[in-house]
């Protein structure tokens, strides 16, 4: 019978499935463990205001609009987003002064969309309001 | 009572014009490493059975219809998260023809994760902060 | 029967209703655990202690959702079918020996193992009524799939349970716990081993669960149902298969009996029911792990010309070894 | 295989004066502009000289008062583009479905978004765009801009949907809805069923349609890469990579070594972890939840190793035009090994698993045949026409990145079925895995990008890339400007998802799950 030739070779399931029960479950436990994050992860920007000659190519080159060029103080800064941004960073490249820098905050979950908007006053070489 | 609800949320995942590159994040979420189910995450198969939606991607117009009766199939005390730049405001693909734009134009949403796409971890703090926010009594009254 | 006192704790409280009711929860929650111990993740962990109350919290929050009707769905059964179910595999469990003597004392009465096979099987076909009363197609389609199932594994499931009947003589679950101080299990291997295969198609476990697949059919028979109904749609899932596998131990492990050391005989056999009852759950739940899901046309070649044959086979040679060991 | 020239030569006499000119896009790529009429004599000629070649795209053009058609047809080791030009009015050409069956998609594609109407087409109904979209709007046209299409926020009024039970006699008709838990993404398949076996299979794609061949052209070739790179969130470096090939074709610039190196080290990353999420998701659809949790918990390997690479799990974001954006430092090189090696001994478990697990093999074994012959006439690509002893690989074919310098060997299967399917991604696990070792080993040193202008010369180049599910094709046309004229993508799953009609006819409901993994569709790819 079919069943029975298929069933000849044990296939080698049945010793894993036991060997796992015994292993160390492979789970992170994530909120109490935060995880190591590699160096060059592409979270957050962060924007130094200093460094800022406000000439709006990174609100040109940015292929989902997410930065705006906004009033501060007389100078145009740029506005992060974040809702719309893809984290691609093409705006770091084509800062010349490069006066946006990735960071590692990934955790951006927030209840209301108005504070995924970043404000270039709030979060300049001070690490940002998170 | 709200024990209960906190402690076994139910999750439905609906992609409605995504990459999939944040579907195959959600769905990693089950896998050992992440493994969801330590907070009594089950994904479930059928609306009915689930208190919150998982959406992904940017609505297009076809699936636009789909999304709104899933929402509407769901029993109450319902939630909805939007994962991904996507389905926060329609991210890259803003201003398309055949596109509508974020989630929250179609259906109420609760928490909005950025993101392209966001890390696993990154979905499990939203799912965390979702369900502070219900502790905290502020029941999601926005409709 | 008077109403006295004794009565109604056993009933309610300890080998009755609420009993049952922690011990499937907790059935449930190392069901869990063991299959994400198996596929090397955590499993619930943050809901009580160690995540034990993790489907009691399931089953709370199912309470509290908001219940759905669908418009055309013919009401009496959609709304009732649950329920009975329930309650009808509840009840079965008042025939089953937990603690030395049944839930209701004296209820033992010869051939009281057809009456479960058949309360079960009943139950069984109102999960079916459920599916088919919720006009969701794909409702439709796993009510049939639990019908075709249903045939499939029923009459081996009577045949293997008719071979330990043999061997002790008698027909009342009580008697043949009582006759097993060899546990058949050892006696007659072969029939224990079909009929934890039986056991796996009846529970709709992995390689026979073609009634609920997720990935054709939604959800099934469960498909349409929300809230209230859910809940206790699920929960007759979870006491069908502490049922299954009391009905294993009862039949192939000797029962509640097994050396006594000391104290109350009624609280070592407990014990030894639940640990051996819990041997069956690990073990269905190995099998669920090592096993893909059949196509329902593979499912019914399984049954009807493997497992029938085969529990014909041991049910004859289970004869010879009856005859074997005390000659007529 | 008939080389290229011969074939050209067999055109040349045969048609004669009925073709208008020919030149070549790139070397190597020859196009031919016939009459309109002749288009289709064209095509049989070149089918005949090389029983292997296919339709690979048909791309759509629009010159102003005319559309310009592009049958580019995949050949041994090249295209050859046959070129015909309809008049905008009223645009009708003559079908080609009937000697290359795989075009049936691909012509319906571009009467949905240029109207034109192909005479003899077996059902010319919408494939990508949706029910309510207004009757001859065809967005791919110029004079089509988006501000002109009436918008649909607010009234989402539930659309009607086919009705269950069909009127035909015992045919139940089945839907398995955009909403399906076997399904990560939305598409819709209604499935004619005569008690437990499909008659017919009637696919509705469209829901993930972003029209992103049409946003490509509002914006400048750098915003295009990370458009380009959501089409499919699985294949993201391939599609980054087939575009900027191209681009790099038509301005006529060459990528350093030490970037073209890591172009492959990170196309085989990508190629990695996409089959092994679809082994994963096999388990899954089958019901063998074990086989997917320790698949994709290894998985999990390769995608640190990507987020060390590139900053981001998924969306790699790392090629770009003239290079790659990032280097690969050093002291990374051995930990990026020794990852590689643990993954190489997980895959032998898994090998001798699909050999030797019987239910799996009950679940796989001769589900969805798919022959050779059909294979060919369908134009299936990858890993599906492996499957069925198609030896086919761009990486062997057509080498770009550094593949012409690393030894790899293409894998095939003659059996055909789910089960051949899937371990034709097994095996080519393995074969990525030797090909990054190899690649680290003899990583050359020097600039890993160049710079380059933001304007593209006017021209027009097609570039192929091998993606995980098969062969990537893209045409981008430009106009000296900044931003493209035309950018055509072919996905590989919008020419294997008719081989799905084709092999879900005949077979048992409960067998759907199974041969349509086995397929690996992914749908953002087919609808773009």
């Amino acid at each position: 019978m079919k069943v029975k030739r298929e069933m000849a070779k044990l296939s080698p399931i049945l010793r894993e499935v036991i060997s796992q029960v015994f292993k160390k479950p492979a789970t992170r436990r994530y909120p109490e463990v935060k995880p190591k994050v590699p160096a060059g992860l592409r979270g957050r920007q962060i924007f130094d205001i200093t460094l800022c000659i406000s000439c709006g190519l990174c609100a040109r080159d940015c292929p989902a609009k997410a930065i705006e060029m906004v009033d501060v103080e007389g100078k145009m800064r740029p506005l992060f987003h974040l809702d719309r941004c893809i984290f691609c960073y093409q705006c770091a490249e084509s800062c010349p002064r490069n006066a946006i820098k990735s960071s590692e905050i990934f955790e951006l979950a927030s209840t209301n969309k108005s504070d995924l908007v970043v404000k270039p006053k709030e979060n300049s070489v001070s690490g940002g309001s998170q | 009572m709200k024990w209960a609800r906190l402690k076994s949320p139910w999750v439905l995942h609906f992609n409605s014009g995504a990459c999939n590159a944040c579907d195959i994040e959600v769905v990693a979420l089950l896998t050992p490493r992440y493994d969801v189910e330590r907070f009594g995450i089950l994904l479930e198969p059928s609306p009915r059975h689930a208190d919150i939606l998982l959406t992904t991607g940017v609505v297009t117009r076809q699936c636009a219809d789909r999304l709104k009766r899933i929402y509407e199939q769901m029993p109450e005390p319902k939630f909805v998260i939007a994962i991904g730049a996507c389905a926060c405001s329609g991210g890259v693909f803003e201003g398309n023809y055949n596109v509508i734009g974020g989630v929250d134009k179609v259906i109420p949403v609760d928490v909005y994760i950025p993101g392209c796409p966001p890390k696993p971890e990154a979905i499990i703090d939203g799912v965390v902060k979702l369900l502070k926010s219900i502790e905290g009594g502020e029941q999601s009254g926005k409709r | 029967m008077s109403l006295d006192l004794n009565f109604v704790f056993r009933v309610l409280v300890f080998p009755g209703f609420a009993f049952i009711l922690l011990f499937t929860m907790f059935c449930d929650w190392v069901e869990r655990k063991i299959e994400a111990r198996m596929q090397n993740r955590m499993g619930p962990i943050y809901t009580g202690p160690v995540g034990v109350l993790q489907p009691l919290a399931d089953f709370i929050k199912l309470l509290t959702k908001e219940d759905i009707v669908p418009f055309n769905a013919k009401n009496f059964v959609f709304r009732f079918a649950p329920i009975v179910s329930f309650s009808i595999f509840v009840f079965s469990f008042a025939f089953l020996p937990i603690d030395g003597a049944s839930v209701v004392s004296g209820s033992n009465f010869e051939g009281d193992l057809i009456l479960v096979l058949t309360l079960v099987s009943i139950a069984n076909f109102l999960l079916f009524l459920s599916g088919w009363s919720s006009t969701n197609p794909y409702s439709a389609i796993g009510a049939t799939r639990v019908l075709t199932q249903l045939l499939g594994y029923d009459i081996p499931l009577f045949i293997l349970a008719l071979a330990p009947a043999f061997l002790a003589g008698s027909l009342n679950i009580a008697a043949i716990a009582n006759k097993q101080y060899v546990p058949f299990a050892f006696l007659i291997p072969w029939t224990f081993a079909l009929f934890i295969i039986n056991l796996q198609a009846e529970l709709e476990k992995d390689p026979f669960d073609v009634p609920h697949a997720e990935t054709e059919i939604v959800a099934g028979y469960e498909t349409e149902y929300t809230g209230r109904r859910l809940a206790f749609l699920k929960l007759a899932k979870d006491v069908q298969m502490v049922l299954g596998a009391a009905i294993a131990v009862e039949l192939f492990l000797g029962g509640p009996y097994g050396p006594i050391f000391y104290g109350l005989s009624a609280v070592w056999y407990t014990l030894w029911f639940v640990l051996k009852l819990l041997i069956v759950v690990v073990v269905t739940e190995y099998l669920t792990c090592i096993f893909a899901r059949l196509r329902i046309d593979q499912v019914l070649v399984v049954n009807w010309k493997l497992l029938l044959p085969l529990a014909l086979l041991s049910l004859a040679v289970t004869v010879g070894v009856g005859l074997w060991l005390n000659p007529l | 295989m008939a080389s290229a020239d011969k074939i050209l030569k067999a055109l040349s006499d045969s048609l004669g004066k009925r073709i208008i000119q020919t030149r070549t896009l790139q070397p190597g790529k020859s196009y031919i502009q016939v009459q309109t009429g002749a288009h289709k004599d064209a095509v049989r000629i070149v089918l005949q000289e090389d029983n292997e070649a296919g339709v690979s795209a048909i791309t759509g053009v629009d010159l102003g008062e005319t559309i310009e058609l592009m049958y580019h047809i995949r050949t041994c080791d090249t295209i050859i583009t046959i070129g015909a030009e309809v008049p905008k009015k009223d645009a009708k050409i003559e079908s080609i479905t009937d000697i290359f069956p795989g075009a049936n998609f691909h012509e319906r594609e571009v009467s949905d978004l240029f109207g034109v109407t192909f005479e003899g087409h077996p059902n010319p109904k919408r494939l990508i765009l949706p029910e309510d979209w207004p009757e001859n709007v065809f967005p791919l046209r110029k004079e089509v801009s988006v501000a002109n299409i009436p918008s649909k926020i607010g009234n989402f009024g539930v659309s009607k949907d086919e009705k269950h039970v069909s009127s035909e006699e015992r045919l139940v008709n089945i839907v398995l809805g955009p909403q399906h838990p076997a399904l990560i993404e939305p598409e819709k398949f209604s499935l004619r069923v005569d008690g437990e076996i499909v008659r017919g299979v009637e696919p509705r794609i469209g829901y993930v349609h972003r029209g992103i061949e049409k946003a490509a052209e509002s914006r400048t070739y750098l915003q295009d890469i990370y458009l380009v790179e959501r089409i499919c969130g699985i294949c993201n470096a391939c599609h980054a990579a087939c575009f900027c090939q191209t681009v790099e074709a038509i301005m006529g610039v060459s990528v350093p070594p030490r970037a073209r190196y890591l172009r492959t080290i990170i196309l085989e990353l990508n190629r990695i972890h996409s089959h092994m999420l679809l082994l994963g998701h096999a388990g899954l659809e089958i019901g063998y939840e074990t086989l997917f949790h320790y698949m994709w918990r290894d998985r999990e390997l390769i995608m640190d190793i990507m987020e060390a690479l590139t900053g981001n799990r998924v969306i790699a974001s790392f090629i770009t035009i003239g290079g790659v954006r990032r280097d690969l430092k050093e002291e990374d090189v051995p930990k990026i090994k020794a990852e590689l090696t643990k993954l190489k001994e997980r895959l032998s478990f898994y090998k001798n698993l699909f050999e030797s697990d019987s239910t799996l093999k009950m679940r796989t074994r001769n589900v969805g045949v798919l022959s050779k012959q059909d294979a060919l006439k369908l134009g299936v690509v990858g890993p599906v026409a492996r499957g069925s002893g198609v030896n086919m690989d761009v990486r062997r074919d057509e080498p770009y990145a550094a593949y012409n310098e690393i030894p790899f060997n293409v894998i095939t299967y003659d059996e055909g079925d789910s089960w051949a399917r899937l371990m034709v991604r097994l095996d080519e696990v393995g074969e990525s895995v030797n090909i990054i070792q190899y690649a680290l080993d003899h990583l050359p040193t020097g600039p890993y990008r160049v710079r380059v202008p933001r304007t593209v010369p006017t021209g027009e180049a097609i570039g192929r890339v091998e993606a995980p599910r098969g062969e990537l094709f893209y045409y981008v046309k430009s106009n000296g400007t900044a931003y493209p004229e035309r950018v055509k993508v072919r996905t590989p799953t919008f020419a294997n998802i008719l081989s799905f009609v084709h092999i879900a006819e005949g077979g048992n409901v409960a067998d759907v799950p199974a041969s349509f993994v086995s397929l690996d569709p992914c749908f953002s790819c087919t609808d773009r």
